[in-house]
């Protein structure tokens, strides 16, 4: 359910190159908003250090696994309201 | 409409995010945990509720542009 | 007010269609902002249930009217000041 | 220029939301109350102050570009 | 590629921003003061490491993606 | 050191414009979050007046300064980090 739409069959290839670019642009823009969120919740902003400590770097593993459920379920939830774009 | 599925795809990211910043806030798991797909469920549908709700009365204030207020 | 530009007469179809397109994005934008500013003003983010209610929903008419009229406000300062883009 | 089109329309888009959330609160009436519409106008008017006077500056340090700091 | 330096140059865009915002706060003198920028430079390292961590953790998630959760 | 990637040798002219392109946009987007920024950290958002008075002016310039010079400062971090990109 991650990715918002399969490419249906019979299109052109033009049409093709241009949907994989958008699913392209959705998945970086994706990405932008779990890391800018990830870092917001996870990391301490006062910057003591460089470096991630442990408690930081097991919070952003989780956080990233839960940002990827909480896509999965609104893509659900989108695609069970109405037919695919 | 290449530019129409780029915006909802656009919608469908502000969405996500706003969901999880609001809903998600303990990361001693890497699940989900019951109050928090509750809250998921509810924010994503009440955004879309709302979502459309504001597209009705765009689309009206949009259909009498040229002068308003 | 509410559109920013009108397309001037004498331009190229190619120009036209790139100046709609533009148009069409400034459009999408105003909503998507509109849309965001509108949920925070009005929506309580408890999300003791998945409807919107009668509050909520008036709220969110008078939200879009003021930003709409506001739009319009800015619009007038900024073709007041200099000429059209 | 089309890029400088939709940049200024960006700006625009931002101006307008920005003086939205700082100077619009009150959701009992669906008119800008006077008192609002005073702050929606200074607003827009010292946000596009402030952006000439940033873009001045900036202008000058892209002249003096290659060094700085 | 174009548009991976595209994303890169956003990425970098949002980085100053960010460190700009959490790190800079008094505005009596026009140059940096070393707190400043030993703060600007643990930020950036810290998000550049949370970047590529994400990264991986993102890589995994979309290998396995079919069935998730 | 404000410019993330100087145009290398050998591109086709294609290419080179959609380079200056990607730099326009990248420039475009430091300003625009630059005025942002320095809106949020020096101007009154209580609109008393519509001017800026000269805390407010003085307050800016240093600003963009100190915006000036972390974006160097990240430009320099990244570029001893890896390779141009």
């Amino acid at each position: 359910m991650a990715s918002p739409s399969p490419i249906p069959a019979g299109v052109t290839k033009e049409q093709a190159f241009s949907m994989a670019q958008t699913e392209m642009e959705y998945r970086v823009e994706l990405f932008n908003k779990l890391a800018q969120t990830c870092f917001n919740k996870c990391v301490d902003k006062r910057y003591k250090e460089a470096e991630l400590n442990m408690g930081e770097n097991s919070c952003i593993d989780r956080c990233v696994s839960k940002y990827w459920q909480v896509n999965g379920m609104v893509g659900q939830l989108l695609s069970a309201g109405k037919p695919p774009v | 409409d290449q530019l129409q599925l780029r915006d909802s795809l656009k919608m469908y990211n502000s969405l996500v995010e706003r969901c999880f910043v609001d809903c998600v806030d303990s990361f001693t798991r890497k699940s989900l945990q019951k109050q928090e797909e509750t809250c998921v469920m509810r924010c994503a549908e009440k955004f879309l509720k709302h979502t459309m709700r504001v597209g009705m009365r765009f689309a009206e204030l949009n259909q009498n542009a040229p002068t308003q207020d």
